[in-house]
């Protein structure tokens, strides 16, 4: 597969480390009353969805970024590649 | 109590050798720092890079030569770079940060990597059989630089001239790292 | 033995003779050859044994379809298996032999098979060989399989070497027949980077076997041009020799190319390489290939198809009998007559299975129109056929034509589906095709000549318009149309005897019948149950015929009973050209430390830890046993002082503003308030709150750490932490880069290890207890001006310290640190005294960090704050995690101290069964201790701490000792740590 | 019908007319008492142990495709009982013993191959590691013998012991372990169960569940409404996609996983080798292929293949293990979808919705446990409690921290 990196252009999938669904981004607040529950959900639930998936990946071999890529589970077809810190901030994620 | 003081050794000891068409060769004389950008501090870090170094900051697959022709500024990843210098000694990361002061963080990786420069017209088929980029000469210009892996080795490669490359990788596996680039010169001799 | 059958020139270059032996014999043959050209030319139709029933088998095709002429090629650990003659090139000295008979090919003791067909006919062996119980591993299965596999491995290393490689090109050609040529000239033209791959040794394809004319100009020699044209041209890459396997994600191709198979001997070069080829548009070329028509005996030596048999006139100059017919069931098999008789082979006749006027026959050639073979005669070799109504024809080879198969194969690979054309009776590539790939010629049903050349040509133009690039106007080369007429016609019902589907498998329409009867009806079911298509030639010459006829047999249309899956390789791949030059020491890559040099000089033992080799210990002159020294490693570290390099230690550079923050968060204990100039433990979790790993790390200033991980886990934490930087808390300003190899560090252990490094370290930097006390960090000088850094840690319980300097200069500090040390009887220690000390001291290390223990566990509970976030602080209080019955760390002694604790025994209370239900848990790390002179262990139990004194069974059954055993601290020595504050 | 010996002698000799279909080509009825969802092994072994051990026969099994057109019909046939926690080792170990008695039970044979399987260490804490776990197995009935380098070579001389960058350290044994036919146990345990009554229907899609008030009581099909008094979902790969229609998440990623098989060759590997450096397993076939395989590839896909660094990863531990298999040709790659859950262990358990039941999460690990996973599954069907070597196989275990995580990889599905 190829993983089109938004900074460095096509690079061979070999070269990325594959963690899973980008949801992970989205850690629970610790304070929260269900935090437990909360972090369940976050740590073990997956859509697992057959179709279009975001997911995280590491560019391990290459610019060390986090990408969020969304790809069709069932053809492979690579449809966005974003930066996972941008997708991140975006969510308001910050310190 | 014998003489203690240390002497310094590169991690190939000085390697080098003509191939007919590709010549390696183990650079031992340069240094490598890192530069990290502050949350925040890019406008004043590139101000700095300008007024210090004479160029602009690079873009992430790209590199800059400084006005003194020497330094080349490695853009590896979007908030960090690596200053590619001769120097001889200790002191590489205070020759960085005393140009560049509080605007950047630094590391020395002068003895994180092993540093080899392969030249020649045959380098490029020698290098279809580890690298994975497309290295065509309009499509990795000179100046470009990339980290990727080859033969399961993390490894970064500059084209720093016409038919020159630098290869690097972790100074751990310089001789692994050598073996596959000798290999691959090798097998298309 | 003369080349009785070598009637011409060909393409085949006669003035120089290549001598070559089969089976012993010594044979001729000449460049261009392939083998089984060379063993045609000399008289040679009986090749091979069939699978089951070990059936005489001759030449079947002239290609890499080939399902019965498998040899051994080559001999020695040289030998190769189940290579087909029809695509090996001959070369001088070449050695083959049949494969698959118990005896010589032609007394074959298993051809007895063949007799007992009745009763192995489909799936036979899924109804018996069940009683009684133990005899199918001691019984039936060694005799299926004493007759299983064709060819046989030399059982030594394979000697030769194999290379990989990765090119990129805008459009990929993958075969270089008429259509593939025409399409590369054009794409090549407008000026794409074009790769022009094809598995035959030479370029042409179809062109090579037939008697053509392209622009007025034979059609060999229109190749040959258009293959001058393209290789002046520096944005075209020809590969012959090379065949594209597999169409994977995104316009990556795997190819392999043969560099030095056709040589006798490799010469230490690669002898394949494979290619991944990245591709932004894929033209495939690949051609068709021709299917049989099933009749009684129709896997008769001789019996070969009517394209093959133009091939081996054609181009090989070769006639592959003397007294040739054809059976077919469109005009392309006519070709096959007109050829021969060109060449002056006598035709016995043209049997046609289609009804109406013949087309025009070749003069003399007895004609049959509406007629069939219903069966072939001669066990080692043809002699003769019978027709449906009953006449006799004498004749030594049968060219056989049941049409064309487009191969789809590439189209197929990313689980498109191929259609069904009922206009020539076969498959055709579906819509759903990779990305960027697109068909030409005969491999899209282009069944002529004329129309392959414009398809190709003009998908190469299109493919280079897509890109971009400007089409050049010369227009598509011309041909004459052939007929291409054709009737399906799949099986000879009048047949009584057995008629072939998949040769190599035998399969025959019984069978398929046999599948139909027990239920086996759906594609899929036929092949698995009867094996249909599940040969070395994955059924190209078989799976449509099989299909066909299940099709007639469930009154179902083609379409509707659709086809199997195809998958990669289109050819197969030796594992070996997968692996390239990833085997033996250069599997994987070496990572060593800078004092390696050193520790060889010393006669080090090392040991592979991860990608690392490590010193494991330093045998000393009168060791015998690596027991003695690591007891004198130890010993001589506690007694005095002792150096071990742990470079390989994971060290990460952190900087930024919010750095103290960020290793707040990331590890589980607090970090916020360390002094500048102090080091402290850290306990890293996963977000499931289960251990991840630990380690120290030192505060060399406001904004600035370095932490240091377990050799193991160095690589995954810095990953976690660029997670955390870059997902979780974007907005802090944390800075990662490892430091790994930038440093050279030793730990110096022992109470003289202070002595020895005052000696180093330069005068104006005061390390005494008072100035640099336990967990103390500095960066300073040493022997005269050399940065380094020095942290007061320790893993082994004693006064001690990590130095670290430049890599650069660790080769020279490693011997420094010796030299200096003499004066204290320093010793080096490996990675074993390393774990003995640490057993001794109690601290967890691999074996107890599984990514199965929590921090309770470990007896770190108190470590992990609950006053901030962190990860894995939040799931770490998961009931599951806190039992009252949880596991902890503690210590074990033997009861009889003369006993040896084993890792890996499970814990019992004593007197209960040792099963499963009365696991209490097991021993994690056990080492003989030479400061306690008995064996001590470490482990996890239940309740450990509430435990302590209790004797409990450390049950081993696996090799038999169960022993009693006394929970302890883990503290083996100095509980209190007094020495590491001395 | 009865297979055997003499049936093949009578119809050999009188053409073969004899044989019948091994299964019928049922209508769907309008309702039974178990609908099981997926026609692969577990849903057949399923449907056959409840009819044969729990008398329950009133079982429609529904397949979108072809009988045994999953995971039964594209892993590499292996079967092994070499698990370390006490919530995984006692139900594989019952599991073996299923198919140590297999074909006799459903006179059918599916060539149950116990030719061992050898687990090759290469360093001192994987011998650590293979001896608790040898221990844990012997605890639990099952056979395991630790090899020494020595033991492993008499074994394996084939093996690289000479110039290997990971020399072998050490072995873990199970001589009760090997190959099955895969295929065949399907059709089996479909013969097994048809003969008994149980409709099994082809070509059978579930679009839906009926769920009202948190009961379901049947499903919604390509072939019409089918009511049922309990609904039983073993559909591995598809697990997510298809318990999506009953508003539940899974715990679980589906992955692939590619097997690969060689050209046929004389026998040359006994029975099962794994690489303990590298990404490689390898058995041999009774038609002589070598069958192998490694890691998924690791990127969530319902797309039954995989790409290029897999088979390069597996051949080069191929090659770095054996190297006498250089000249073997790879005559075929494919690629299965993976149920990979959070802790590399299975389910089967009821959901929260009355009358739903799920059996997943088997990971690569799911051909092995096809006895004892239809048989606990049907346990659980029948009596609506867990079978006693299932008790730990839980959908709620990871909110009370109760993973069953042999690896100790944590809640990432690829790294199990």
């Amino acid at each position: 597969m190829i993983i089109d990196h938004p900074l460095l252009g096509p690079r061979d999938a070999a070269e990325f480390y594959v963690l899973g669904d980008a949801s992970l981004i989205e850690r629970p607040d610790w304070q929260d009353d269900n935090a437990a529950a909360a972090f369940d959900s976050y740590m073990h639930l997956r859509d697992n969805p057959a179709g279009e998936h975001r997911e995280l990946w590491f560019h391990e071999q290459g610019d060390r970024s986090w990408l969020v890529v969304t790809r069709n589970t069932l053809t492979h077809e690579v449809v966005k590649v974003e930066l996972a810190r941008d997708v991140a901030l975006a969510l308001g994620r910050s310190t | 109590m014998p003489d203690l003081t240390l002497t310094a050794q590169p991690p190939l000891g000085g390697f080098s050798h003509d191939f007919g068409g590709a010549k390696l060769a183990e650079i031992a004389d340069h240094a490598l720092v890192s530069i990290a950008t502050p949350n925040g501090g890019e406008k004043k870090l590139a101000a700095a890079i300008k007024k210090s170094y004479g160029c602009a900051l690079p873009r992430p697959g790209q590199s800059t030569l400084a006005k003194d022709g020497d330094t080349r500024l490695l853009g590896l990843q979007r908030d960090q770079m690596f200053a590619f210098f001769a120097h001889d000694g200790d002191q590489a990361l205070a020759a960085v940060a005393n140009k560049l002061g509080d605007a950047g963080y630094y590391t020395d990786q002068s003895d994180s990597w092993v540093m080899l420069r392969l030249s020649g017209e045959l380098s490029w088929t020698a290098l279809e059989r580890i690298c994975p980029l497309d290295l065509h000469p309009d499509v990795f210009a000179v100046g470009d630089v990339a980290r990727t892996m080859m033969e399961h080795i993390g490894a970064v490669i500059l084209r720093d001239g016409k038919t020159d490359f630098v290869l690097m990788s972790a100074r751990s596996s310089a001789r692994s790292f050598l073996h596959a680039v000798e290999t691959s010169i090798r097998n298309i001799l | 033995m003369a080349q009785i059958n070598r009637i011409g020139e060909g393409l085949v270059d006669t003035s120089r003779t290549l001598s070559f032996t089969f089976n012993g014999d010594t044979l001729a043959g000449h460049p261009g050859d392939t083998l089984a050209s060379a063993l045609l030319a000399n008289g040679i139709r009986f090749v091979g044994r069939s699978f089951k029933y070990h059936r005489p088998r001759g030449i079947f095709t002239a290609g890499s379809e080939e399902p019965n002429a498998l040899v051994q090629l080559r001999t020695g650990a040289h030998q190769e298996p189940n290579t087909r003659a029809t695509v090996a090139e001959l070369f001088d000295g070449l050695t083959a032999t049949s494969q698959n008979h118990r005896g010589s090919l032609k007394f074959d003791l298993l051809a007895m098979n063949d007799l007992l067909t009745p009763f192995l006919g489909a799936g036979f062996y899924y109804k018996t060989f069940m009683w009684p119980k133990s005899f199918w591993e001691k019984v039936y299965e060694p005799l299926i399989r004493n007759s299983a596999g064709l060819g046989r491995l030399s059982g030594e290393a394979d000697p030769d070497s194999y290379d990989k490689g990765f090119l990129h090109c805008d459009v990929l050609v993958i075969g270089a027949g008429p259509a593939g040529l025409a399409a590369a000239l054009t794409a090549g033209r407008a000026g794409a980077r074009v790769i022009l791959a094809d598995e035959d040794f030479r370029f042409g394809g179809r062109l090579l076997a037939e008697t053509h004319e392209i622009d007025g100009a034979d059609g060999v020699d229109w190749a040959e041009q258009a293959v001058a044209e393209l290789a002046a041209m520096d944005n075209v890459r020809l590969m012959s020799r090379t065949c594209v396997h597999g169409a994977f994600d995104h316009g990556i191709y795997g190819a392999l190319e043969r560099k030095t198979d056709h040589l006798p001997k490799s010469g230490g070069k690669p002898r394949q390489v494979l290619w991944r080829i990245y591709s932004r548009r894929a033209l495939l070329c690949a051609g068709a290939t021709e299917r049989s028509i099933c009749f009684g005996n129709n896997d008769r030596p001789g019996v070969m198809l009517a394209g093959a048999v133009r091939t081996y006139v054609n181009r090989f100059g070769v006639t592959p009998g003397q007294r040739v017919a054809i059976f077919t069931n469109n005009d392309d098999g006519w070709r096959t007559a007109h050829d021969l008789a060109e060449k002056g082979v006598e035709i016995a006749a043209v049997i046609d299975s289609r009804d109406g006027t013949p087309p025009a026959a070749p003069h003399g050639a007895m004609v049959a129109m509406g007629s069939a073979v219903t069966n072939a005669a001669g066990r080692h070799g043809l002699r003769s056929l019978t027709l449906t109504n009953g006449q006799t024809i004498q004749a030594d080879c049968l060219a056989v034509s049941g049409g064309w198969n487009p191969n789809v194969h590439l189209t197929c690979h990313q689980r498109g589906r191929p259609v069904w054309r009922q206009d020539i009776a076969a498959f055709v590539p579906g819509g759903d095709l990779p990305v960027g790939m697109s068909v030409a010629g005969a491999a899209k049903g282009d069944m002529t000549l004329s129309a392959a050349l414009k398809a190709g040509h003009g998908a190469g133009n299109a493919a280079a318009k897509d890109l971009g690039f400007t089409a050049s106007r010369k227009a598509a080369p011309k041909s004459d149309d052939e007929a291409a007429d054709v009737t399906a016609f799949w099986q000879v019902r009048e047949s009584k005897t057995r008629a072939w589907v998949d040769q190599q498998n035998d399969v025959t329409v019984k069978d398929v019948k046999l599948a139909h009867q027990d239920g086996f009806r759906a594609v899929e079911h036929l092949k698995r149950y009867t094996t249909l298509g599940m040969a070395t030639d994955q059924g190209k010459t078989a799976n449509v015929l099989g299909l066909a006829i299940m099709a007639e047999l469930t009154g179902r249309t083609i379409p509707e009973t659709g086809t199997t899956v195809f998958r990669p390789p289109y050819s197969p791949v030796p594992i070996g050209a997968f692996a390239g030059r990833s085997r033996g020491k250069d599997f994987r890559p070496y990572r060593l430390t800078t004092s390696h040099g050193w520790a060889e000089e010393q006669g080090a033992v090392f040991v592979e830890t991860g990608m690392w080799l490590r010193a494991q210990w330093f045998p000393q002159p009168g060791e015998t046993h690596w027991r003695q020294s690591v007891d004198r490693e130890v010993t001589r570290t506690r007694g005095s002082v002792g150096v071990c390099d742990v470079t390989t230690l994971g060290k990460i550079d952190i900087q930024g503003r919010d750095a103290a923050e960020f290793l707040n968060k990331v590890y589980a204990n607090g970090f916020a308030k360390l002094p500048v100039g102090k080091t402290r433990y850290g306990l890293m979790l996963r977000e499931d709150g289960i251990a991840m790993d630990d380690g120290t790390t030192a505060r060399l200033a406001e904004n600035h750490f370095v932490m240091t991980t377990t050799t193991a886990n160095a690589v995954s934490v810095f990953r976690h932490m660029e997670f955390c930087r870059q997902c979780l808390w974007p907005g802090l300003d944390v800075h990662l880069i490892s430091a790994t190899e930038q440093w050279a560090q030793f730990a110096v252990a022992g109470p003289n290890s202070r002595k020895l490094l005052q000696k180093l370290v330069d005068a104006e930097h005061d390390i005494s207890n008072e100035a640099f006390p336990f967990m103390a960090c500095a960066e300073l000088t040493v022997c005269g001006g050399t940065p380094a850094r020095l942290f007061r840690i320790s893993f082994s319980g004693e006064l001690a310290y990590e130095i670290a300097v430049p890599a650069r200069y660790g080769d020279a500090m490693v011997r420094a640190l010796m030299a200096a040390g003499e004066a204290f009887d320093v010793v080096a220690y490996g990675t074993e005294a390393l774990g003995v000390m640490r057993i001794e001291k109690g601290h967890a290390a691999g074996n107890e960090l599984t990514g199965q223990t929590t921090a309770r566990d470990l007896g770190l509970g108190r470590m992990v704050s609950k006053k901030k976030d962190c990860i894995g602080n939040t799931l770490s209080e998961r009931e599951g995690l806190n039992r009252e019955d949880g596991l902890t760390l503690v210590g074990f002694r033997p009861v009889d101290r003369a006993t040896e604790l084993k890792a890996g025994a499970h814990f019992v209370v004593k007197g209960k069964p040792v099963t499963t239900e009365n696991d209490q848990g097991w021993m994690t790390s056990v080492a003989w201790s030479p400061t306690l002179g008995h064996s001590i262990g470490l482990g996890f139990i239940q309740r450990g701490h509430d435990r302590m004194g209790e004797t409990v069974i450390a049950a081993d059954p696996l090799r038999g000792n169960d022993i009693e055993v006394e929970i302890v601290s883990p503290h083996f020595v100095d509980p209190e740590g007094e020495r590491l504050r001395a | 019908m009865r297979y055997s010996a003499f049936r093949i002698l009578k119809e050999g000799l009188t053409g073969n007319r004899g044989w019948t279909p091994v299964w019928r080509e049922p209508e769907p009825k309008p309702a039974y008492d178990i609908v099981i969802v997926g026609g692969g092994g577990h849903g057949l072994s399923t449907a056959y142990y409840l009819a044969k051990e729990f008398g329950v026969t009133n079982v429609a099994v529904l397949e979108k495709g072809w009988l045994g057109s999953g995971n039964i019909g594209r892993n590499t046939t292996i079967i092994r009982s070499n698990y370390m926690l006490p919530g995984n080792e006692p139900f594989y170990e019952f599991s073996m013993k299923l198919w140590e008695g297999l074909e006799q039970d459903f006179n059918y044979n599916a060539m149950v191959s116990q030719r061992g399987i050898l687990n090759l260490a290469h360093s001192d804490p994987q011998r650590d590691g293979y001896a608790r776990r040898g221990n844990a197995m012997r605890m639990a009935g099952a056979d395991a013998v630790l090899l020494d380098a020595d033991g492993v070579r008499k074994l394996c001389p084939f093996l690289d012991f000479d110039n290997a960058r990971f020399p072998i350290r050490a072995g873990l044994w199970q001589p009760r372990g090997g190959t099955v036919r895969h295929d065949a146990v399907a059709w089996g345990y479909a013969r097994g169960a048809d003969s008994r009554g149980i409709d099994i229907i082809q070509n059978c899609e579930v679009t839906g569940f009926q769920i009202k008030d948190g009961v379901c009581s049947g499903v919604e099909t390509s072939r019409g409404t089918i009511a049922a008094k309990k609904v039983a979902v073993c559909v591995a790969g598809s697990s997510s996609h298809v318990m999506a229609k009953a508003g539940m998440r899974l715990p679980i990623e589906s992955h692939v996983l590619q097997a690969f098989v060689s050209e046929g060759l004389k026998p040359v590997i006994p029975g099962v080798v794994t690489f303990g450096a590298g990404h490689f397993y390898v058995s041999q076939s009774d038609k002589g292929g070598l069958v192998f395989g490694g890691d998924i590839d690791g990127y969530n896909t319902y797309a039954q293949r995989g790409n290029l660094p897999v088979v390069e990863d597996v051949c080069e531990g191929g090659m770095a293990l054996m190297p006498m298999i250089g000249r073997a040709r790879l005559l075929r790659m494919w690629g299965g979808i993976m149920d990979m859950s959070m802790d590399g262990s299975p389910f089967i358990d009821k959901t929260h919705i009355d009358g739903l039941y799920f059996n997943g999460g088997w990971c690569y690990g799911g051909f092995k446990a096809t006895p004892a996973s239809g048989f606990c599954y049907a346990h659980l069907l029948a009596r609506d409690e867990p079978h006693p070597t299932a008790t730990e196989m839980r959908l709620d275990r990871f909110s009370r921290g109760r993973p069953i995580d042999e690896k100790g990889m944590g809640a990432q599905p690829n790294l199990h």
